[in-house]
Order: structure tokens, then C-alpha cells, then sequence
């Protein structure tokens, strides 16, 4: 059963329902999806693929998704605007015989493949290095995303749950930064005056250079801030590292996870048996790492790993074995 | 209150004002046209009932805010209201039917508490609704921190009926322009509410209680967002207190596109129920465009301006 | 539904309508100082006083749209004590045709009758609602021609009007006794007004009393056995018309005789020279208008054969030449919807029309504007308690004055004047009329549409209207108030 | 008119400055320090919601109806555009204030011009323009943020002897336009035209020019506000300008104008901004769940601004 699938796709369709496109990260997310899609109709691996992207609006993509479901797609790749209020009209798509594939936030539709990040190890690889940085001691501040958003809700608990391991760690102030930098430097710069010294910002990806900006103005000593592979975020550390020999690290979703979806979605087509849960490597960046990438990412863009078919299909067997998720190379 | 310029005496032709009265209606069917056009599986039963079964919930939402508007207000709490509601359903419909109605008649007892506010203090109405929409957003964090809930079956069930001739949606949006519209243009009542937008001081002096009107008026509205909830949730099968933000500007936009107008007093319900499919099938028309992602957002920007640029055709150039 | 206070009708047996030392003040402004009057059941009271004395405050209190500061008011014996709104007013038989028009632009006649009747619910209420302004309309105003499904905001000022007196007189369920009306006439054409007045005099024989506030001392003459006459607050005379004059009730207001009208024999323009503004006819037959520099021109005929737009064509032509031809002002009747700037003071309303003189160093200089609204409020004689008060403080008549001065004040070298004297009272006409014969002299040329025929006698040349299109040119003493009608209703044949 | 209990120099919106100070006081105490530090953050993040709060006052005041909703949008678009034409360069900030300026007048030019000549409602013609704004901006280049030149990014947050100077310059633009509405020849067309259109045109008020430049004006706010806010947060981002649709007609109506049109304060509109961020700090500052942060949020907007702010109705 393992390996990769290889009954004739060429003529099927993929559509991709996007719930945003915002942000510079969705945009990188449907550009990466509209790349392997070139690639893939190339090599006649797949018929049609398009992306349409909704506004935020819940019920605008469910529209989407009847839509797809009218126009007889074979398959709909689902980054979902909510995790639950789509679960009718996924449930319409599998009961049209259409395969739906979920990503980087889930749908929990039971009948809807999810491939996905473990959220709740994000939170926990931030709380293990900054406990280990600030030998179990000190403050943090922690910037949240968007209330009452399941990814949120998800990173959070792991650094919550992370932090019972640490008692001496204490979260002295909270901010919701909606993922967006400018968001996070108000609400950050807000909060400043009225916490005492933070040695350390735990966050989600997005928000690490408004946090640093906010700081910087502040007059305050930089505290460890989490990065979250945005450029700017890697090439803030780079600098401060050569002024100031800062240290943090950087974890984030990658937007390319597109691609794995794809793979999934383009495998299952293929005939191949895949698990109804994926999990992809969260793509964290050390020290040792940040320079490689940084080169390898466009001016204020994300680090972006390109998934390959076979990359994603041993993404699919170490998910199908529980085996270790296979590492993300560094660009060379 | 009043714009005077919108009501300057030009005897123009009763003809062009049928007209214009038409149009939204004519878009619709040109869309709806494009549509079938593109994609004739949508020309089914089945498939006119998924291409418009998520224009209700938008329907009645821009029902309520018809109301609303009709008195010169504006409803700015409308959208993260009916996120309140999917949650209150989700979450307690099924365990404690008892419960949740008491909660939806008391969130339709605070939008009249809202009337009450706005009118003895003579608050500006965007102000205070821009407010309540925090105050829902934050009720429903409460009762349902995260996405989740499960709609009853017996909920569901009921939008899943296959009704006679036409589907479901159809049959809805009918019934909805046919109350909406005896309700306020024809009804003794309407009048006097669609008096009370336009001249409060006039419907006052003929001895009508302005505050019960209104009241009257916003509970309504709440009502019609509540039912507006139901439906969403029914058809999400759950609650999502970030579910209808999007609500707020569709619905204002459905009541402007189908002849509202902000100086109150001066709406129609059919052109709401008509203004806001036409917003819900934009939306989804680009589905069917196939148009790059990067076009898809200005796209919906043409496609509102092509509804409306008949306007012009219709009644010439000067207002 | 509305009313909230049960009252049985059956309570008032035919008994006066009674005010006693009734007091209203406004901030410093003392609107009533103690007033005393009484209406008996079917009498027709005229009430009159310069702008500014206080009539419309005295009906709001009656109507009870305004609460009275103190007094006492009993309504057919019955002492009201307790809260008293209009309801309780409607219920105890009392209309109001309020100064300021009380229709709802947005809806039709039918929906506005609807307004004023809680009863006119349940099934069929359109069917009766229709049925009854229609009957009414047709009896007060026989040839009317009004649609009743037409937007009331569509309506010229004049139908507005009609159609609020006969909504006044239509009954369902609440008894009808006393109708109050506000200047009733005050938009309407010479036909109209007859009209209106004979049906109140008609309606006072059935036993309707009606109390008529009007700055056209004709009507009050016409038609009220008993005339009250205000000045600053306070009734200053009280007493039948029998063997009153014009002059008469003049004299009572405090104001000046009226001069015997003056005017120069010739027209003053020399036709020699080209007019300053031409309007050609609607067809080849049809004759141009014309108005030469310093000329006043009237528009009259009927009401609704072609005047008034032709006043409007006549001003749009010459705001799409605003670069090349002479500065424009105009006059609005319909002063709520096209002159006041209502969120504005006194003294900003006077000054729109003029800030350019007002400029000193790209801004407006306020001492100068304030100047400026001293000044006029002096000329024309403005009754406020501060330059700097809200527009809408203003009475009716005085806000009329406001834009007369607000046109008076720009350079404007041509002024349109529509239907300007609405709610003026008698003296202040008077001295009105001086200012545009003044300003005429000057050099400036008027345009001028009214519906009292008799103000058009101030005119250098008329022209007569009849079915759009001019029908005779009256030039000097050819004005007369008789050969005008005669002319509206015969045309040239 | 005037209210009941008030004296004359006291207008209802100069509360919502009172508010403001509470809302920097509770946090301050709460906290313990930080008085001053408070208030400079606030200032200095008040100044994009008073600059674009500004120009949709100027379009609000032209009259019932008028409003833009193309605000976020050509915050977003005019970054981007000037961003991208700077590329980083410090010699070609002028250039670049020159573009962004440009492009927000042309918006505003856009967007009124298709009002009046497709008759579409404002709210609808602005948010279709917005929609059409947003692709544009996605389109020269929303993969990515686009840095400012390091020149501007100083600019935004430089001070002289301790004050921001970015805050000092809004304040003046804030004093300018208050003098204009109230003192200059376009300032009253402005409030002439939007209390009543029709007795404007018979004043020989071009209403039509008049609200043309409203909408140019909000426009050329709002690309200032995009060039300014790209500077001081580090880049021009495709989500830069959601924030600021509602807070830049919260600003307004708290601040004073009245949606009726016809009436602007230009001053208030830094007591409502400020109000709004200190509320937001003082939030986070006392350290609430999301939820209850929401609710109060809400109930402190209805309840403590306007009902301190006027008297029941006479
Ligand atoms: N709301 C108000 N605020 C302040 N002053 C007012 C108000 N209403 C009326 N007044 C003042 O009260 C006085 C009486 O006004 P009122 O309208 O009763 O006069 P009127 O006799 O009806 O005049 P007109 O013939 O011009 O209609 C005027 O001086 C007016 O300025
Ligand atoms: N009868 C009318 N009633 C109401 N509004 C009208 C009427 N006629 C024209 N208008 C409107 O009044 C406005 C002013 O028109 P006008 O031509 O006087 O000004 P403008 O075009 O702005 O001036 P300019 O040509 O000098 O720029 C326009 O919006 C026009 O559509
Ligand atoms: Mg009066
Ligand atoms: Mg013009």
C-alpha cells in the first residue's frame, strides 16, 4: 500500500476553497498551491485545480463548496474559515461522492480528511526553549490570535499545559494580535507601560516583529520573542544577533501546506489509502538554520518549504506507521 | 431628517420609476441566467436549492435590518447578533430547549432595551449597536469559546425539506417578500413606522408613541435575527461565535441595493429580499468565473456596479 | 392603541375651549406671558399678531405638542389637570394644521390619513382611509385633481397644504370640535384659499369651531365672527369683526397704516437696452419672459398653470451661466425644505450667501459676520433674543425674513423670489416691499412668483399664466389685483 | 437648544476626553506606573484612527448617506504602491508621500465620480470600489510586506525634546480642519451642502464639487494614513487597513459629527480615539478573559460615553 499511487488522474478536478486571502500568508499559501498545480497538470497528474477564495465568511465558502459541489469536483481541499459551521455542506460534498480534504485548521466533519499541524507542540516547543533560555525563570507575555478561532484556542493550551512543567514561568500580560503585525505592535505597545520587566514573548506566528517593533519603541530590554519565519522576523534576529548577539528561535505553520494538501487530496484520487488524520512537521528554524532561510525567502515573505509528491507521500506512510514525521530539509 | 433634495417635485414618469423598481430584479435574473448558463447542472431542483439555500439566513438578516434602517438607524451589531444566536442554538437547543428560548427572548428583550436607550437619550444608533456587536461577540465567547455545538437533528431535518414545485429557498424568500411586504408597505402598523422614519415629529404629534414604535420596530428586528440564527446554524449544523460578521455589511448593502435609503421611512422588502440574493450569488458567481485569485475580490467590486449601472439606463442622467 | 387614556366623548356636551393666564418661555424668550381665550363650539376665531408674538406657540399648547409652563386649560367644562398630549387633545375632539407642515414625505395621502386616525386599522383600512380624504378632499377642494397615491414628498407646497386641511376635517373615530389651523393659506392660490375658508366658515355653521392664525387679514375678515390680536406674548384686543376693518386690525397690531401704494406710471426699463435675463416661451406662440435691470416681474395665475416653473427654469438657466452672467439669489417659500440651514445659527444662515465679502485673509472674519447679522436682523426687523441662537428658534415668519435678508445681503443682481412673504405678517410685508422697491432702484431685478394675487400689484410687469404658457403682460397701472384674476380664469380670450 | 445643566463652553463630545484620561488612569493605577508612558502610546497610535477619522468626517458631514467604505483599502493600495515605489530607498520619500497622496485623491476622485454618475448609493459604490482597491493591492505584490525606506520608518516615530512629532503635526492638520469647517468659504458648502443639498443649490452652492471634495479629501487622508502606517509598523502588509473600517466611523460619530451630515468636530475626533485605544490598554492592562474584555468593551462604548455625554432629550 505505501509508495505513491499512480492510477491516471489526469483528468480529475481539484477545487481549493479558501477561506482568506487577506494576508500575505494566504497569498503565498493559494501562490504555492497554484505552483505544484502547474507542475502537476504538466505531468498530467491532475485535470483542473482552480482556487477560490472567500472573504472571511463563513457562509460565503459554504457557497463555494455547494458551488464545487454543483460543478462535480472530484475532489475540494477545504481551508476552512471555521471548524464546525462547514460541517453541513462538507457533509453534502461526501454524500455527492466527493473526496474533501481539510487543512491547517480542521473540519471536523468525520467524513472530511484533515491534514493538519499538531497546534497544541507549537505552543510547547516555545514554552521548552524559552524555560530552558531563562532557566525556568521569568515573565512572559503572550500574544494570542483571534478569540474564539480553534487554531488560537489549540496554540494556546499547548503553552498553557506546557507551563505546568514550569512553575517559576508566569504570563504577566495577554494580548490578541490577530496574527497581523501592526495588530500586535498597538496592542503590545499598549500593554507595555503597565507590565513589569517581560523576559520572554510566547505567540503565534505573525506577530513576533510588531512585538519587537512595540518593544524597540518602548525603551525597554528586548525580552526573547518568539519568531514565526516571517523575513522580516528572521532578518530582525539576524540583525540583532550580530549587533546585540540576540538568540530566540522561529516556528510556524508553512503556507506551502497547500501543497500537502493537494498531494493528499491527489493521492486519494489515485487510489491510494490514506489515514483520515495527517499531521505535517511544524517548520521550526534554529539558529544554525535562520541564515539558509533567510536567503531562501523573499523580502517580507515566509520561509516556504516546496512539497513534493514524494515528500508528501512519506508524510502520508510516517502518518499511516506512526512513524517520526520526516524532518523538512533546510534550503541549501 | 429628511434628504429634501430626494424630493424636490419633478413630475417624472410613473414608467421609469416602475423601471428602476425592476431592476434588482432583472440583475438577479441576469445573474442567476450567467449562472445556469456556466453550469447547467444548477438548473435542477437540487441545484437552485444549494446555489440559494445560504441567501436565507442573509434574507432574513437584511429583514431585520430593513426595519432598522426604515427608522433612520442603522444596525452595525447585526452580524456578530446572529453569531450569538448559532451558538445559543448549538450549544442549548438540544440539551435545554427550555433554556435557549428563554435566552433568545431575552436577546430579543435586550434589542428593545436598545430602542429604549437610543430613544430617551437620543444616543446616535451606530454608536450604541457598534457597542452591543462587542457585548454579542463576547456572550457568545462565553458560552462557546471555540467553534462547536451541534445543532439539533430535528433542525437540520427541517431545512432539508423538499417542498412542491420549487425548492426550499425559493418557497422562503417568496414568503418573506409577501409578509415583509404586507407587513410594512401594506399593514396599517407599517405605515405608521415607515411614517415614524421619516417624520417622527409629525407621527408624534398625531399622538403615536414614538418609543413604542420603536421598540416595537427593534424587537422585531430582533426577532427576524434570531430567526436568521436558527436557519444558519441549521444549515452549518453548528455554532460559531465569528460565524456572520460579514452579516453587519451584507446586510446593510442588501437594503441600500434593493432601494433602502439611510434618511428612513423609505425601504422595500421586496427589493430587500431581492438585494440580498443578489449579494449572496455574487459572491458565489466568482466560483464559477474561474477568475485568478488575485481578481476574485474586485470582481465582486464589478459585479456590484453592473447590477446597478442599469440605474442610469433606466432613469437618465439626473437624479 | 395609541391612546392610552379611555375618555368617554359622550363627557363634553358642547362647551368652550378655555385657556387662563396660560405662560411659555423659551430659555430668556417669553413666547406667552399670560394669556386668556376661549373658543365657543362653531365659532370662528381669528387669531393674528406681527411674527414672532406667539400665535403658534399658544395652538402648540392647545394641540398639545408643547407642555405649558402654567396656566389652566379646560376643554368643554372639563378641567385638564393631568398629562396632556396630543392624544388626550385628538380624543377630546381638538385638530391641529400645524405652521409647519406635518405630513410624512415618504408616504402617499392615504398612508398620512392612516396617520392621523388609530382607528383606521383591520382589514379593508386602506379601502377606508382612501374613502375618506377622498370625500374630504372633494369637499373642501371640489376639482382638487390630486392623486391620492402619490408621494406626499412629491407634492408641490400648495397640494401639501390642501391635503393637511382636509385631513384635519376628516373624522372616524374621535369626535371633531375645535380645528386649529396655522396659516392655513399660506402657500395657497387665490382659488385654493377661498376654498378652504369658505369650508371652515361652512364647518363653523355645523358646529366645528376652528381658530385661524393668518397674516392675510383678508381671510381672518372673511370668516371669523371674533378676532384676537397678540403682540410679544400678550392679547391686546379681543373683540368682534363686525365693523372692523383691514386697516382696522392693522392699527390693533401696533403697526403703521399701510401707505397708499406708490408707483412709477412707465416701466423703467428702457427696451432699448438688452434684458438681463430672457427666457424664451414653451413653443414659437408661446411669449419669452423677460427682465431688464431694475425691474421687479411677477409671475401670476392660478395655482399649478406653469409659474412656478417657470420661476425655476428661469433660475437653473441662470445658474449654469453663473460665471458669465449677473449673480443670483433665490428666495425659497418652502422654507423647511429648501432654505433653512436647520443645525445652523442665525447669524451662519444669514451669512451663506455672502461669505466671500466676508473674507479677510482666506477666512471668514467673525466680527464682521456677526456684523453683518446685526445689521439685518436690525433692517428687516428679526425678532430673536440672540444672533447666535438656532435657526429653528426663529417663528415661522421670521425665518422667512431671514432669507429674504439672506438674499438681500449677497450681491446678488437678480433675485427669484418663490412665493417669499409665506407666514410674513402685515407690517413686515409692508417694509419688505419698500426694501425691493428700494433695491430695484439700485439696480437689481426681481423675479417674483407668489400665490397672493395682491402682492403682484408691487410689480412692474406681470406676466399671466394659464395652462403653462404666458397668457397677457400687465405693465404699471394695468396691475390690478381684479384684472390679474380676470386674466388667470379667461386667459387673453 | 442648548442642554439642559451644561454651561455653554461645555460641549457633549469634550467627555469622551474625560473618558479617555479615566481609561489611562484605571490602567496607570491598576498597574502602578506608567502614567505618562500610556499616554504617549496612545498618542502615538491615536494618530492613524484621527487621520483617517478625519477625512470620513469630511465625507459623513456632505450629507445623509455619504460614507466611505473604501477607508481600509486605500490604506492598503496606497502603501503598497508607494512602498513598492520607494523600494527602501531613503531619497525617494517625498517621491513617495507625493504617490501615496496621489493615489488616495484619485480613489476618492473614483469613488465619487461613480456615485454620481451610476447614482449608486455611496456605502454600495465604496465598498465595490474597496473590493476592486483590495485586488489591485494584492496584485503589485501582496506575497509579501514591502519595507519602508529606513528614513521614513525613523520619521513616524521620531521625537523632538521627548514629543512625538508625528502626534504634533496631526494635532495641527486636526486645529487646521477645525478652522476650515467652521471659518472658511468651503468649510460652510461643506456643512450648507450636507444639512440640506437642495436649499445649497438654491444658495449657488456647486454641491457636487463640494462632495467631490470630501471624497477626494477622505481619499488623500486615507493614502497619507497608508504611507504613515506602512513607515511606522515596519512595512506595507495586505491586512494593514481592516482595523481602521470601523474605527474610522466610531472616531467620528463618538467624536461628535452626527451621521445626519451637516455637522463636524473635528477636535473631538482625538477624544474618541483616544478613548478607544486607552479603553483597548486599560483592557488588556486589568487583564480579563477575551470574552469579558468584549463585553466590557461594548458596554463601556454605550454606557459611559454617551450617557455621560448628554442630558435626555427636553
Ligand atoms: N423652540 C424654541 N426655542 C426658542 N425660542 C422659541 C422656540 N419656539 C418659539 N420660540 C420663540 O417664541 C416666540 C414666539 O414664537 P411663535 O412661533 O409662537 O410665533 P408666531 O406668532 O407663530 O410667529 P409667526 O407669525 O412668525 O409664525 C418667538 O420669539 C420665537 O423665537
Ligand atoms: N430640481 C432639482 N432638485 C433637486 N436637485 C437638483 C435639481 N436639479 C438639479 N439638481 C441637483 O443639484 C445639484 C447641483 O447642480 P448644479 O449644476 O447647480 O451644481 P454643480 O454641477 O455642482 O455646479 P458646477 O457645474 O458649477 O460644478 C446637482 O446634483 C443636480 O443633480
Ligand atoms: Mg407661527
Ligand atoms: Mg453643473
Amino acid at each position: 500500500e505505501d509508495g505513491v499511487a499512480k492510477a491516471d488522474t489526469s483528468q480529475k478536478r481539484i477545487g481549493f476553497s479558501n477561506s482568506y486571502a487577506g494576508n500575505s500568508f494566504r497569498q503565498v499559501m493559494v501562490k504555492s498551491w497554484q505552483d505544484v498545480a502547474t507542475q502537476a497538470r504538466k505531468d498530467r497528474l491532475i485535470g483542473d485545480s482552480p482556487v477560490v477564495s472567500a472573504n472571511n465568511s463563513v457562509t460565503e465558502q459554504a457557497a463555494h463548496i455547494q458551488n464545487m459541489i454543483l460543478q462535480g469536483y472530484d475532489a475540494i481541499v477545504i481551508l476552512a474559515a471555521s471548524d464546525t459551521a462547514l460541517n453541513g455542506v462538507v457533509k453534502q460534498a461526501c454524500d455527492a461522492g466527493i473526496v474533501v480534504v481539510s487543512f491547517a485548521g480542521i473540519v471536523t466533519q468525520p467524513c472530511a480528511y484533515q491534514v493538519n499541524y499538531d497546534w497544541a507542540s507549537y505552543g510547547k516547543q516555545e514554552i521548552d526553549y524559552v524555560a530552558q533560555r531563562l532557566k525556568g525563570k521569568g515573565n512572559l507575555l503572550e500574544i494570542r490570535g483571534i478569540a474564539g478561532d480553534s487554531t488560537d484556542r489549540d496554540i494556546s493550551a499547548g503553552i498553557h499545559k506546557a507551563l505546568k512543567n514550569y512553575p517559576d514561568l508566569k504570563i504577566v500580560g495577554m494580548v490578541y494580535g490577530q496574527w497581523t503585525a501592526a495588530v500586535a505592535q498597538k496592542e503590545v505597545a499598549g500593554l507595555i507601560p503597565s507590565l513589569p520587566q517581560v523576559d520572554a514573548v510566547v505567540d503565534q506566528g505573525g506577530d513576533g516583529y510588531g512585538a519587537a517593533r512595540a518593544f524597540e519603541a518602548s525603551g525597554r530590554p528586548m525580552p526573547i520573542i518568539v519568531m514565526g519565519n516571517r523575513q522580516d522576523e528572521l532578518a530582525w534576529w539576524k540583525q540583532q544577533h550580530t549587533q546585540k548577539q540576540y538568540e530566540t528561535f522561529s516556528i510556524s505553520a508553512t503556507p506551502s501546506i497547500s501543497q500537502v494538501a493537494f498531494w493528499v487530496a491527489q493521492q486519494i484520487l489515485a487510489g491510494r489509502k490514506v489515514p483520515k488524520y495527517v499531521e505535517v512537521p511544524l517548520l521550526r528554524i534554529d539558529a544554525r538554520d535562520r541564515d539558509a532561510w533567510l536567503a531562501d525567502t523573499p523580502a517580507g515573505g515566509v520561509a516556504n518549504p516546496f512539497y513534493t509528491q514524494g515528500l508528501v507521500v512519506s508524510i502520508i506512510d510516517a502518518n499511516a506507521h506512526r512513524k517520526p514525521l520526516p524532518a523538512i530539509p533546510a534550503p541549501k | 431628517m429628511l434628504d429634501p433634495a430626494a424630493f424636490v417635485h419633478r413630475p417624472g414618469s410613473v414608467r421609469a420609476e416602475h423601471l428602476s423598481a425592476a431592476l434588482p430584479a432583472f440583475a438577479l435574473a441576469v445573474m442567476l441566467g450567467i449562472i445556469f448558463w456556466i453550469q447547467p447542472r444548477a438548473l435542477s431542483y437540487f441545484g437552485i436549492n444549494l446555489l440559494l439555500n445560504l441567501s436565507v439566513p442573509l434574507i432574513l438578516a437584511a429583514m431585520a435590518q430593513m426595519l432598522i434602517i426604515s427608522l433612520g438607524d442603522i444596525d452595525l451589531s447585526i452580524g456578530s447578533f446572529v453569531g450569538f444566536v448559532t451558538c445559543v442554538v448549538a450549544v442549548f437547543l438540544a440539551s435545554a430547549p427550555l433554556l435557549a428560548a428563554a435566552i433568545l427572548l431575552a436577546a430579543i428583550g435586550v434589542y428593545a432595551g436598545t430602542a429604549m436607550l437610543i430613544f430617551y437619550r437620543s444616543l446616535p444608533s451606530i454608536v450604541v449597536t457598534l457597542g452591543m456587536s462587542f457585548v454579542w461577540l463576547g456572550l457568545s465567547l462565553l458560552i462557546l469559546p471555540s467553534p462547536g455545538g451541534l445543532a439539533p437533528d430535528w433542525l437540520t431535518g427541517l431545512l432539508d425539506a423538499k417542498p412542491p414545485l420549487l425548492p426550499l429557498p425559493v418557497w422562503i424568500a417568496v414568503l418573506a417578500a409577501a409578509c415583509g411586504h404586507w407587513a410594512v408597505m401594506r399593514s396599517s402598523y407599517g405605515v405608521v413606522l415607515r411614517g415614524a422614519g421619516a417624520n417622527p415629529k409629525a407621527v408624534a404629534r398625531s399622538g403615536w408613541s414614538l418609543v413604542r414604535v420603536r421598540v416595537v420596530v427593534y424587537a422585531a428586528a430582533g426577532c427576524l435575527a434570531v430567526l436568521a440564527g436558527i436557519v444558519l446554524s441549521a444549515i452549518t449544523t453548528s455554532g460559531d461565535p465569528n460565524v456572520a460578521p460579514a452579516y453587519t455589511l451584507l446586510s446593510i448593502g442588501a437594503v441600500i441595493l434593493g432601494g433602502g435609503s439611510f434618511t428612513g421611512g423609505i425601504i422595500s422588502p421586496v427589493g430587500v429580499v431581492i438585494g440580498a440574493m443578489t449579494f449572496s450569488l455574487a459572491a458565489s458567481l466568482l466560483s464559477f468565473l474561474q477568475l485568478p485569485p488575485v481578481w476574485q475580490t474586485g470582481a465582486q467590486g464589478a459585479i456590484l456596479f453592473l447590477v446597478l449601472a442599469g440605474r442610469v439606463l433606466v432613469q437618465g442622467r439626473k437624479p | 392603541m395609541t391612546c392610552a387614556a379611555p375618555f368617554s366623548p359622550r363627557s363634553l356636551d358642547r362647551g368652550p375651549l378655555t385657556v387662563s393666564n396660560v405662560r411659555q418661555h423659551f430659555g430668556a424668550v417669553q413666547a406667552l406671558a399670560g394669556i386668556d381665550f376661549s373658543v365657543a363650539p362653531g365659532e370662528v376665531v381669528g387669531l393674528v399678531g406681527h411674527n414672532g408674538a406667539g400665535k403658534s406657540t399658544l395652538m402648540h399648547i392647545l394641540a398639545g405638542t408643547l407642555q405649558r409652563d402654567s396656566g389652566t386649560l379646560s376643554i368643554s367644562g372639563e378641567e385638564i389637570s393631568g398629562r396632556y398630549d396630543p392624544c388626550a387633545a385628538n380624543a377630546r375632539g381638538i385638530r391641529c394644521v400645524f405652521q409647519e407642515l406635518s405630513l410624512c414625505q415618504n408616504l402617499d395621502l392615504v398612508e398620512n390619513t392612516r396617520i392621523a386616525h388609530p382607528g383606521l386599522r383591520g382589514f379593508g383600512w386602506r379601502k377606508r382611509a382612501a374613502q375618506l380624504i377622498r370625500e374630504q378632499l372633494d369637499a373642501v377642494f371640489p376639482g382638487h385633481g390630486m392623486a391620492l397615491d402619490a408621494v406626499v414628498g412629491k407634492l408641490p407646497i400648495g397640494q401639501r397644504q390642501m391635503a393637511e386641511i382636509a385631513r384635519a376635517y376628516t373624522v372616524t373615530s374621535e369626535p371633531l370640535r375645535f380645528v386649529i389651523l396655522d396659516e392655513p393659506t399660506s402657500s395657497l392660490g387665490h382659488h385654493a384659499a377661498r376654498q378652504a375658508l369658505d369650508f371652515v366658515a361652512a364647518s363653523a355653521r355645523r358646529g366645528v369651531a376652528a381658530i385661524l392664525i393668518s397674516h392675510r387679514l383678508e381671510d381672518i375678515l372673511r370668516i371669523c365672527g371674533r378676532v384676537v390680536v397678540m403682540v410679544d406674548g400678550r392679547i391686546v384686543a379681543n373683540r368682534p369683526t363686525e365693523g372692523l376693518s383691514r386697516d382696522g386690525i392693522v392699527a390693533l397690531m401696533g403697526h403703521l397704516q399701510a401707505e397708499p401704494r406708490s408707483r412709477p406710471e412707465a416701466i423703467r426699463a428702457q427696451p432699448a437696452a438688452a434684458p438681463v435675463r430672457k427666457l424664451s416661451g414653451a413653443d414659437s406662440r408661446d411669449h419669452p419672459i423677460e427682465v431688464y435691470q431694475g425691474e421687479i416681474v411677477g409671475l401670476a395665475g392660478l395655482d399649478g398653470h406653469g409659474q412656478r416653473e417657470c420661476l425655476r427654469r428661469l433660475h437653473a438657466a441662470s445658474m449654469k451661466r453663473r460665471r458669465s452672467g449677473p449673480p443670483v439669489a433665490y428666495v425659497a417659500g418652502d422654507r423647511q425644505a429648501e432654505g433653512l440651514f436647520p443645525l445652523w445659527s442665525i447669524t451662519k444662515n444669514l451669512s451663506i450667501g455672502c461669505l466671500k465679502a466676508l473674507r479677510r485673509n482666506a477666512l471668514i472674519c467673525a466680527a464682521a459676520e456677526a456684523s453683518l447679522a446685526r445689521e439685518w436682523v436690525a433692517t428687516m426687523g428679526l425678532k430673536t433674543a440672540g444672533i447666535d441662537l438656532p435657526v429653528l428658534s426663529l417663528s415661522g415668519g421670521n425665518q422667512q425674513k431671514l432669507l429674504f435678508a439672506r438674499a438681500l445681503a449677497s450681491r446678488a443682481e437678480l433675485v427669484f423670489l418663490d412665493d417669499p412673504l409665506r407666514g410674513v405678517d402685515v407690517g413686515t410685508k409692508q417694509s419688505v416691499y419698500r426694501h425691493i422697491r428700494q433695491e430695484a432702484d439700485k439696480g437689481r431685478s426681481f423675479v417674483w412668483y407668489t400665490s397672493e394675487v395682491g402682492e403682484l400689484t408691487n410689480c412692474d410687469r406681470v406676466y399671466v399664466f394659464r395652462e403653462q404658457r404666458v397668457v397677457a403682460v400687465l405693465t404699471g397701472s394695468a396691475i390690478t389685483e381684479a384684472s390679474i384674476i380676470d386674466l388667470s380664469f379667461r386667459g387673453r380670450g | 437648544m442648548k442642554r439642559a445643566g451644561l454651561p455653554g463652553w461645555c460641549q457633549p463630545w469634550m467627555f469622551s476626553f474625560v473618558a479617555a484620561a479615566l481609561m489611562g488612569l484605571i490602567s496607570a493605577a491598576w498597574s502602578g506606573r506608567g502614567g505618562a508612558e500610556i499616554l504617549s502610546v496612545a498618542l502615538a497610535f491615536s494618530v492613524f484612527s484621527v487621520l483617517v477619522g478625519t477625512g470620513q468626517m469630511l465625507v459623513i458631514a456632505s450629507g445623509p448617506g455619504n460614507i466611505d467604505l473604501s477607508v481600509p483599502a486605500v490604506i492598503t493600495l496606497s502603501a503598497y504602491l508607494s512602498m513598492g515605489m520607494m523600494q527602501g530607498n531613503d531619497a525617494l520619500v517625498a517621491a513617495g508621500f507625493a504617490l501615496a497622496l496621489a493615489v488616495g485623491l484619485l480613489a476618492g476622485v473614483l469613488n465619487f465620480l461613480s456615485i454620481l454618475a451610476l447614482r449608486l448609493p455611496p456605502l454600495i459604490a465604496t465598498l465595490a470600489w474597496s473590493f476592486m482597491f483590495q485586488s489591485v493591492a494584492m496584485h503589485v505584490g501582496a506575497e509579501a510586506t514591502v519595507k519602508p525606506p529606513a528614513l521614513l520608518a525613523a520619521l513616524t516615530v521620531q521625537r523632538v525634546a521627548g514629543v512625538q512629532v508625528l502626534v504634533v503635526i496631526t494635532v495641527l492638520v486636526s486645529v487646521l480642519v477645525a478652522v476650515l469647517l467652521n471659518r472658511s468659504i468651503s468649510g460652510r458648502h461643506l456643512l450648507a451642502t450636507g444639512q440640506s443639498a437642495a436649499a445649497a443649490r438654491l444658495t449657488g452652492i456647486p454641491i457636487h464639487r463640494v462632495r467631490l471634495a470630501a471624497y477626494a479629501a477622505c481619499g488623500a487622508f486615507s493614502g497619507v494614513t497608508g504611507f504613515l502606517l506602512a513607515g511606522f509598523t515596519g512595512g506595507a502588509a495586505l491586512n494593514m487597513g481592516d482595523a481602521y473600517l470601523m474605527e474610522a466611523i466610531a472616531v467620528v460619530v463618538i467624536g461628535g459629527t452626527s451621521v445626519a451630515g451637516g455637522q463636524a468636530n473635528a477636535i473631538g475626533i482625538w477624544g474618541a480615539a483616544l478613548f478607544l485605544n486607552l479603553l483597548a490598554s486599560m483592557l488588556n492592562t486589568v487583564r480579563v478573559e477575551a470574552p469579558v474584555r468584549l463585553i466590557l468593551t461594548g458596554l463601556i462604548i454605550i454606557l459611559v460615553l454617551p450617557v455621560a455625554t448628554r442630558p435626555a432629550r427636553a
